[in-house]
């Protein structure tokens, strides 16, 4: 396609010419994409031809392999330079291999190495007919409650083709912020929203909850990308391409020798101003901006959680990755008409996320309410439009994904006869029992809170120095004092665990095994990490955080 | 300029550090040994801290057993660590009154009998480790010299404060367990956003100030040391608005930790609900926090806008002494009554410090340390007459003296230096903020003493309500005089009041040069007297 | 020699560390041993006094420095002593009459179980009122000053079971502490004006310090204030009637001979200041004036023998303190007043102490009657106080006083005028009131009641230990005032410190003593007519009003408790109510405020997915038309 | 004709589209709506590919279908399973999970 849009004129006649040769492909700069996607598809084959005894351990496996594999050569081609002066476009132009995606591409696979853990955890559950069983329905086909479920319960079915569904979902985020063409940008949304809407459906309890979350998640999102390719076609045709560099060109005006029919539309900007307007909402929707975050408590909620925790974490992280990209690298030109409009959305997300969480009773929902205000501060940092506002979020990403996975795990712990028990008054007192574990929660919400000595206190103050610095001064100011307002419902919990007397029905704490463990030890020790010793990790952020062009 | 000899400072917060694991990791039936591991950690750490004043030389450079590495080289955070005079009087501060609150605490955080917890719940451990946390946050931000870092030890000492007001309040209340646990988790949760809110606040101000120096220095810098060079070399000029708003950042942070007036009335409630030994901890260490830090970095870092805002500033102390005065007279609870008259002793401080004389600010920093004293003093024998009778209330006492006379007594001693009667350490910190006050702004000075007049009132009418009289309740007729342990807590305490009140040299010997670089840092010198002037005209 | 000034203070001091912290094991030693220390005290005190007659008049102050107290630059107090003819003086009075009260207390408080801390705090008031007079700094005076309230403080509040006497301890206390801010704002402003506060280099030379008239005023005012204080003067007196809660010797001690004269030592002291200030002075005069009249006035009224007593000690002091205010022609004369004083009033008390030991602790004078068979000692030297307290010619309360109201008479125009007739006046009332006590008191049929458990007192000579000290200080208030007189022995030993200038009274001196003859005569004269002939009803009739104001201190209590304590009362009540519902209602309405929008914005969070659509939507067109307003505008 | 034209048809289609999802009840008539939104943008696409005289624009649209139909396989399982445990396909229905 760089060839096509190579010289405007004359295209019908280009497609033939070059049709001919085979365009090439840089597999290497593509292959942790391609390990991931290549054992997703794998992993369809073992569904469908592995005995059901065998697939819970080969998709684990498997799926811990590939994840592996990926976040291995993620590093390797990292530390091949391909981050920083190997970096480059690749895909005939439709990804691009540099820093920011690198480093982001290597925090999805690891949080998706995490969820796999969680994924799979098997202790939780009480034992169903002599079976361990996951967090997911025995067989999301059967009506809940039917005689259905209760023969494949009974048979001691499970639904593995969650790994196959995450697999695929890791494989779209990882393009999904590499995206270097617009095109690429909706699929990869596409390719990691579909796998996303089913695995909501799957919770093996409250699946009336989780399917409605899965319907709205679908109906929704679906929603939000037909504006997104609506404004991907405006934009297009404003551009008369839809490759990153090519549109900044254009958008900048300094393309040369614009054919008549481009001059012709780059004349009128409305096509370009609506069509990013709606492009942005699109992205905006994924990373559960206000006032677009309406399906994130719900979908949070209902969701089973393992789900809830890997969706929390890595879809911010490639969404985030992807408007940085699109801002940074195709829009700056017009930074000063979405700039102001950035500005208010990220006001809005802040504030909304922090006064409406104050009532939550759910801890779920309470924790997407604050992944819409964590969402706003993050936002404070892209709009910096600096280096420093890249690396920051980068940074913030990093810090953020981990404490929301270790905290959702968490979550999954404490548990009562109608499984997870997530009604903030169930809590009561848990501190009192389980000190270990309240102790470890307080620290992800003292994180989330942005206490020093946690990294959400760098990951904080790194966004609000860059949107200082790049003239948000009342950014920082909303932030500061939404951050203030958050604080009291993160303390609200902590009090709840500790300072009240447990209630007399109060929920177990499941003793998990070492997957649920692990995941919530590597949140714990990234937190902890992040917060005490970040300066390893912000030299990678600033250092990953130029964009090739 | 860093000598990178044995980091005695670093060693003087990790020691109370570990041994905050280490108490917290003793198994739950050890109890006693986990009491006895704090207790020694903490004499350790006094130890550490003495020999931190010794190796410290007056007459030396203003920053001390300097200590810096490179932190968060990304936004030029440095651990930088040193100790002036007044650190090192705040430090040893904290040190010598962290084995009180450990020895007076001994028994208040033993696990409820018949409360169903889980095996490895541990609150006996988890009071005395949470104590030493605090103490060992407390000296790293005493001894930081670099902003940043100061502030997340500021910021992080929250936590173990909140968890120990939160958790273990008294057990006895004038309303009930229940009602009892009520107020004490709503008093810790105030505690926390009070004081976060004013953190937050702060941190504005702290990426306010990377900006400015990155802006103007070319990378951003926390190092007191270095801002003062680039500002007295000129690199870096703040105008005039950015100063004030960065200085109002810091100060709303400090007068809120203070607390000043009005910002104080999470005082009240954290004082009241905790036990007392955490009340003094609040008071006499965490408090003091706010106020070293108005004088290091408020006028350290922004001389002009403190000069510009320092009459508001000690229109509000003023407003706190007498406020917090005659509200100490209207309390009906012995801890609310001392909490407002620390309100109270913060107004001088702070008045102190903003008098911007050497009389004031070096009054003000030895009042920290004798407040620190003598409310440890007052607050803890206070605690002993409430744990006795299980209440709060002034009114359920009376003719205690008759009872339990050692007890009246050190309370009275108590009592006599919280309204500074001369001869006990705080009369000479309040007699010199009062003079160092007075000798800029007379009228404030004046409008200051009639603050210990009504210092008196309260002390004399807590002390007339509760010990004397006749015995009339059942409760106190069989009232038991304090026990070994406890004089063995006061009695140290009550020496240094006497000591300190007659030989405050040592202090002074080191305060005295500090301040002359506050005073320095603010272009500021001690107002000429008439005699002098006089000396000038012939 | 310097070197024993420390001990002066030393003995008492540890006399009182090792009472009070001795615990129970010194209950049965403890009283000998304060009395031991007390007496040592005094025997250091002679050994100075002998040694300072010996050295000429010119080099007669000692000093002694301890230790540097507190040095901050300019700030720089010292812990030093300086012992010159005034400290001497009030020295030895301290040491004597305190260890005689030392010794009747032995006595006095015999059955009280708390006996050693009563000791112990006697000791300590010797330690703080020595320190007092000792200072050679007014920031060491001040810890005397404030030293000696606390003293005060316990002794008043000693039997604190009683309420009153907690209350009345607390009045004194904090009513002084209106007086010692007073001092310490004078210690401010000689700090900013001198930039020190010891006493050579302030009052050596004041007029070359460049200090304003106004300035000066000011410091007088100032240590005025906190002589009102301390020497119940008016405004500041209404303690001191409280004050007689306080076992006996506590009032002969401290609320008669020593303490509360310590304003007119201050003023004595740092007379050079108000030498330099007229203003000041003239306010002094005025103080003491209305306070000798006021006091003597309310003396009439009191049926309790101490009340009466405290009545006239105000009076005395008045006389005192209006002395001081004349400046160099009355300084010496105030101080041996107050010496005198100290004699006689002490020796009143005592003998009214043991009056009540003998009448179960009677205090109401109309209760009493006749007992001159039953005391004959008690009697003899309440009589021979009684004496010289009126001024009766040739006994020491005549010379002292005289010599006041010849130098008021001196102080010149119709100010000396004024002056002189008031305390001609006093004089006459002191006469009348103290008739009075004695005619009540020893005189006419028993009146005796029985008291509260209902057994009739059997009055009986007080023991030794209580005997003694009265008749010494009865030989005191005989013989001390002509030994003064005596070639003016005693304004030529203070005139070092103090300087003295005779006055020239208008009226030729034997006209001036023959006047206070005369007043004296008339006084006793009404008194008798009024109580000696009559029977005297054992229930105080209603009186007039004059009298009934007069019991009441005058009514000024009585405005303090409406003005400042039901008056501050009602502001602390409301400003508890300001912090908890304004100041701190902000803070929590802030959060209240938090929570309800959260519950507001929450609704919106339907449930519908149609609805979060349209949200969607909302918020895309919000997003187009931003931008393309962006770009219109 | 002018290609602008169909522009302006598929701006009407798509506001159609997104006004369907807004009104009606039955999860199958939104999803069909949304749809009918996607085909928008394919209209979109397609003339803009004509205006500008490069293939861009209609191979996306080939992509978009793709998507659409990939869409319709998870979309209609879910509505599936929601219907089926409900005997509703009402979006109003589900809405258990709210505030």
């Amino acid at each position: 396609m760089s060839a096509l849009n190579a010289s405007p004129d004359g295209a019908v006649h280009n497609l033939w010419t070059h049709a001919a040769e085979a365009p090439s492909i840089e597999y290497l700069q593509l292959s942790p994409a391609l390990i991931v996607l290549g054992a997703a598809v794998v992993a369809i084959l073992v569904e469908a031809f592995a005995p059901r005894s065998a697939r819970y351990y080969l998709q684990v496996g498997l799926s811990g392999l590939a994840l592996a594999c990926g976040f291995a050569t993620t590093v390797g081609l990292a530390v091949g330079g391909y981050a920083t002066d190997k970096a480059a476009v690749v895909g005939i132009g439709s990804l691009s291999v540099d820093g920011p995606a690198l480093f982001l591409q290597g925090v999805i696979l690891v949080v998706a190495l995490v969820s796999v853990g969680t994924f799979a955890e098997r202790r939780l559950e009480p034992v169903a007919h002599g079976a361990r069983v996951d967090s997911f329905a025995a067989q999301p086909a059967s009506v809940p409650g039917g005689e259905g479920e209760q023969a494949a319960i009974k048979a001691g079915w499970t639904t593995t083709e969650i790994f196959p569904l995450l697999l695929f979902a890791v494989g779209g985020m990882m393009l999904f912020p590499a995206a270097n063409d617009l095109l690429t940008l909706f699929i990869a949304l596409e390719v990691f929203s579909l796998p996303l809407y089913l695995l909501c459906a799957l919770a093996r309890r409250r699946r009336l909850l989780s399917q409605e979350s899965a319907v709205k998640y679908f109906l929704l999102g679906a929603f939000s990308s037909a504006f997104l390719i609506f404004g991907i076609a405006l934009v297009y045709g404003y551009a008369g391409s839809v490759q990153y560099p090519v549109i900044a060109d254009v958008v900048d005006g300094t393309v040369q020798s614009p054919s008549p029919a481009l001059a012709a539309s780059m004349s009128n900007d409305v096509l370009l101003l609506v069509g990013m307007a709606m492009i942005l909402m699109g992205l905006l929707f994924k990373v559960g901006a206000v006032p677009f975050h309406m399906w994130t408590p719900d979908v949070y909620q209902g969701a089973p959680t393992p789900v809830t925790g890997f969706m929390a974490a890595a879809t911010k992280v490639a969404a985030f990755g992807a408007l940085l990209r699109l801002l940074y690298v195709v829009l700056p030109g017009l930074s000063w008409d979405w700039r102001p409009v950035m500005w208010g959305v990220a006001i809005l997300s802040m504030v909304v996320g922090a006064v409406v969480a104050i009532t939550q009773t759910d801890v779920k929902r309470l924790l997407a309410y604050s992944s819409i205000a964590h969402a706003g501060f993050i936002l404070a940092g892209v709009v910096a439009m600096n280096d420093r506002g890249i690396s920051s979020v980068l940074f913030y990403l990093l810090a953020y994904s981990f404490v929301t996975v270790g905290a959702f795990a968490v979550v999954t712990l404490v548990r009562d006869a109608g499984g997870e028990a997530t009604h903030l008054s169930k809590w009561a007192g848990l501190g009192r029992r389980s000190p270990l574990v309240a102790a470890v929660f307080a620290i992800f919400l003292l994180a989330f809170a942005g206490i020093p000595l946690t990294s959400g206190f760098v990951g904080k103050f790194a966004v609000f120095a860059a949107a200082a610095e790049g003239g948000a001064a009342p950014l920082v100011v909303v932030g500061v004092l939404s951050s203030a307002i958050a604080a009291f419902f993160y303390v609200k919990i902590i009090v709840l665990m500790f300072f009240s007397e447990p209630a007399p029905d109060g929920p177990t704490v499941a003793i998990p095994s070492v997957l649920t463990t692990g995941a919530i030890a590597i949140g714990v020790v990234v937190t902890l990490v992040l917060g005490i010793m970040p300066q390893y990790f912000l030299d990678l952020a600033s250092t990953a955080g130029v964009f090739v062009r | 300029m860093a000598d990178m000899s044995f980091p005695l400072l670093t060693a003087t917060a990790v020691l109370p550090a570990l041994g905050a694991v280490a108490t917290a990791a003793v198994p739950a039936a050890r109890r006693t040994v986990a009491k006895w591991l704090a207790f020694a950690v903490s004499l350790g750490t006094l130890a550490l801290a003495l020999v931190v004043a010794m190796r410290f030389d007056p007459g030396g450079d203003r920053y001390q057993l300097t200590e810096s590495r490179s932190w968060i080289a990304d936004f030029g955070v440095r651990y930088e660590l040193g100790v002036d005079g007044i650190g090192v009087a705040m430090i040893a501060l904290t040190a010598v009154l962290i084995p009180f609150v450990i020895a007076a605490g001994w028994n208040d955080a033993d696990p409820v009998e018949g409360e169903k917890t889980g095996r490895s719940w541990r609150p006996t451990q988890g009071f005395f480790a949470l104590i030493l946390m605090v103490e060992a946050m407390v000296i790293i931000s005493f001894a930081a010299t670099d902003v940043f870092l100061f502030y997340v030890f500021f910021e992080a000492m929250l936590i173990p404060m909140y968890f120990l007001i939160g958790g273990f309040g008294d057990r006895a209340h004038s309303r009930g367990e229940e009602e009892g646990a009520k107020q004490r988790s709503y008093a810790a949760v105030k505690f926390l956003l009070y004081n976060l809110a004013g953190g937050l606040v702060m941190l504005a101000a702290v990426v306010g100030l990377y900006v400015v120096t990155a802006d103007q220095l070319g990378e951003g810098t926390f190092s007191l040391q270095q801002i003062a060079e680039a500002r007295a070399s000129g690199e870096l000029t703040m105008g005039t608005n950015a100063e004030r708003m960065l200085f109002l950042g810091f100060f709303i942070a400090f007068a809120i930790k203070a607390p000043l007036w009005p910002l104080h009335t999470w005082l009240p409630n954290a004082m009241g609900e905790s036990t007392s030994p955490v009340a003094v901890l609040i008071t006499a260490v965490v408090d003091k926090v706010g106020t070293f830090a108005m004088l290091r970095f408020c006028l350290g870092l922004f001389p002009e806008a403190s000069a510009w805002a320092t009459p508001a500033v000690i229109a509000l102390a003023l407003i706190s002494i007498i406020y917090g005065a005659l509200l100490a007279i209207g309390q009906r609870d012995i801890k609310r009554l001392v909490a407002y008259a620390s309100i109270s002793h913060f107004g001088f401080i702070v008045l102190g410090i903003f008098a911007m004389t050497s009389q004031g600010q070096g009054g003000a920093t030895l009042y920290m340390v004798f407040h620190g004293i003598s409310t440890a003093a007052l607050m803890l024998v206070a605690g002993f007459l409430i744990s006795r009778r299980g209440s709060r209330l002034i009114a359920d006492y009376g003719g205690v003296q008759k009872t339990a006379p050692v007890l009246a007594g050190t309370f009275l001693v108590g009592g006599l230096a919280t309204l500074s009667l001369p001869g006990l350490a705080p009369f000479i910190s309040e007699f010199l903020v009062l003079v160092g006050t007075f000798s800029r702004y007379p009228v404030a000075g004046i409008v200051a003493t009639a603050g210990i007049v009504l210092a008196a009132v309260y002390v004399l009418l807590l002390y007339q309500r509760t010990m004397t009289g006749p015995v009339e309740k059942p409760e106190i007729a069989k009232m038991p005089d304090l026990r070994p342990r406890e004089i063995a807590v006061v009695a140290p305490l009550i020496a240094m009041l006497i000591f300190f009140g007659l030989f405050p040299k040592p202090l002074t010997e080191i305060v005295n040069p500090a301040v002359e670089h506050t005073m320095s840092d603010v272009r500021k010198t001690d107002p000429e007297t008439a005699q002098s002037d006089a000396e000038a005209a012939k | 020699m310097e070197s024993l000034i420390g001990l002066l203070v030393a003995a008492p001091l540890l006399g009182a560390a090792v009472l009070l912290c001795g615990g129970q094991r010194l209950n049965r030693t403890g009283h000998l041993l304060g009395t031991a220390l007390a007496a040592v005290s005094f025997v250091v005190a002679a050994v100075l006094f002998f040694d300072m007659v010996g050295r000429d008049t010119d080099d007669r102050a000692l000093h002694q420095h301890l230790w540097s107290w507190v040095p901050v630059n300019e700030f720089q107090a010292d812990i030093a002593f300086q012992l010159d003819q005034l400290s001497m003086t009030f020295v030895l009075l301290i040491t004597g009459v305190g260890t005689l009260i030392h010794l009747y207390s032995i006595g006095y408080m015999e059955h009280d179980e708390r006996r050693r801390r009563f000791f112990g705090y006697l000791n300590l008031f010797l330690a703080s009122m020595l320190v007092l007079v000792l200072a050679d700094n007014f920031l060491l005076l001040y810890v005397g000053w404030e030293g000696v309230g606390l003293a005060s403080y316990l002794l008043i509040g000693f039997w604190q079971h009683k309420k009153s006497a907690a209350t009345a301890a607390k009045k004194a206390f904090v009513v002084n502490r209106v007086g010692d801010a007073g001092l310490a704002i004078a210690i401010f402003l000689m700090f900013t004006t001198f930039g020190t506060f010891a006493f050579g280099p302030v009052l050596d030379d004041v007029e070359a310090s460049g200090a304003s008239q106004a300035t000066l005023t000011g410091i007088g005012l100032m240590l005025l204030l906190a002589a009102c204080g301390k020497s119940a003067q008016v405004p500041l007196q209404s303690w001191l009637g409280d004050a007689m809660e306080g076992p006996t010797p506590v009032s002969a001690l401290i609320h008669a001979a020593t303490m509360v004269t310590a304003g007119v030592y201050l003023i004595t002291r740092s007379g050079a200041i108000f030498n330099a200030a007229p203003d000041a002075q003239t306010v002094v005069v005025v103080v003491g004036a209305v306070t000798l009249l006021f006091g003597a006035i309310v003396g009439c009224a009191k049926d309790d023998i101490k009340k009466a007593l405290a009545g006239s000690t105000m009076s005395q002091i008045g006389y005192m303190i209006l002395a001081a205010g004349l400046g160099p022609i009355g300084y010496a004369f105030a101080i041996m007043h107050l010496v005198t004083h100290g004699f006689f009033k002490a020796g009143l008390f005592l003998g009214a102490g043991s009056v009540m030991h003998g009448m179960n602790e009677e205090v109401d004078m109309r209760k009493y009657g006749g007992l001159r068979k039953y005391m004959p000692v008690t009697f003899i030297t309440f009589g021979l106080g009684y004496l010289a307290i009126i001024g009766f010619p040739g006994l020491s309360g005549f010379f002292s006083k005289d010599a006041i109201i010849e130098a008021a008479f001196a102080k010149g125009g119709t100010q000396g005028w004024i002056l002189g007739v008031v305390t001609l006046l006093g004089a006459a009332i002191t006469a009348y009131y103290m008739t009075r006590v004695m005619l009540l008191t020893f005189f006419g049929e028993k009146r005796w009641q029985p008291d509260a458990e209902g057994n009739m007192p059997h009055p009986h000579e007080s023991p030794k230990t209580m005997v003694i000290p009265m008749v010494v200080l009865a030989f005191g208030s005989v013989f001390a005032g002509g030994l003064f007189k005596w070639g003016d022995a005693f304004v030529n030993w203070l005139e070092p410190v103090t300087q003295f200038e005779h006055g020239h009274p208008p009226l030729s001196v034997p006209v001036i003593t023959g006047l206070t003859v005369v007043v004296l005569l008339i006084g006793v004269g009404a008194a008798w007519f009024q109580y000696g002939r009559a029977a005297i009803p054992v229930v105080a009739p209603r009186g007039s009003l004059l009298t009934r104001a007069a019991r009441r201190d005058l009514l000024q209590d009585d405005f303090n408790h409406v003005v400042l304590v039901r008056g501050g009362e009602h502001l602390t009540r409301s400003l508890v109510y300001v912090d908890n519902k304004i100041v701190d209602g902000a803070v929590n309405g802030t959060a209240a405020f938090y929570g309800g929008l959260s519950g507001r914005l929450r609704r919106a969070q339907n449930g519908f997915a149609r609805s979060y659509a349209v949200s969607m939507f909302g918020g895309a067109a919000l997003l187009v038309a931003a931008t393309l307003l962006m770009r219109a505008v | 004709m002018d290609p602008v034209n169909y522009l302006y048809l598929a701006a009407l289609l798509f506001t159609i589209g997104a006004f369907g999802v807004l009104i009606r009840r039955n999860a199958i008539v939104v999803f069909m709506c949304i749809e009918l939104m996607l085909n928008a943008a394919n209209l979109t696409l397609v003339a803009f590919s004509r205006m500008h005289g490069n293939l861009d624009g209609q191979i996306m649209a080939f992509f978009v279908m793709v998507v659409a139909a990939a869409e319709v396989v998870v979309g209609l399982a879910i509505i599936v399973m929601l219907y089926r445990s409900r005997h509703s396909a009402s979006v109003d229905d589900a809405s258990l999970m709210k505030l």
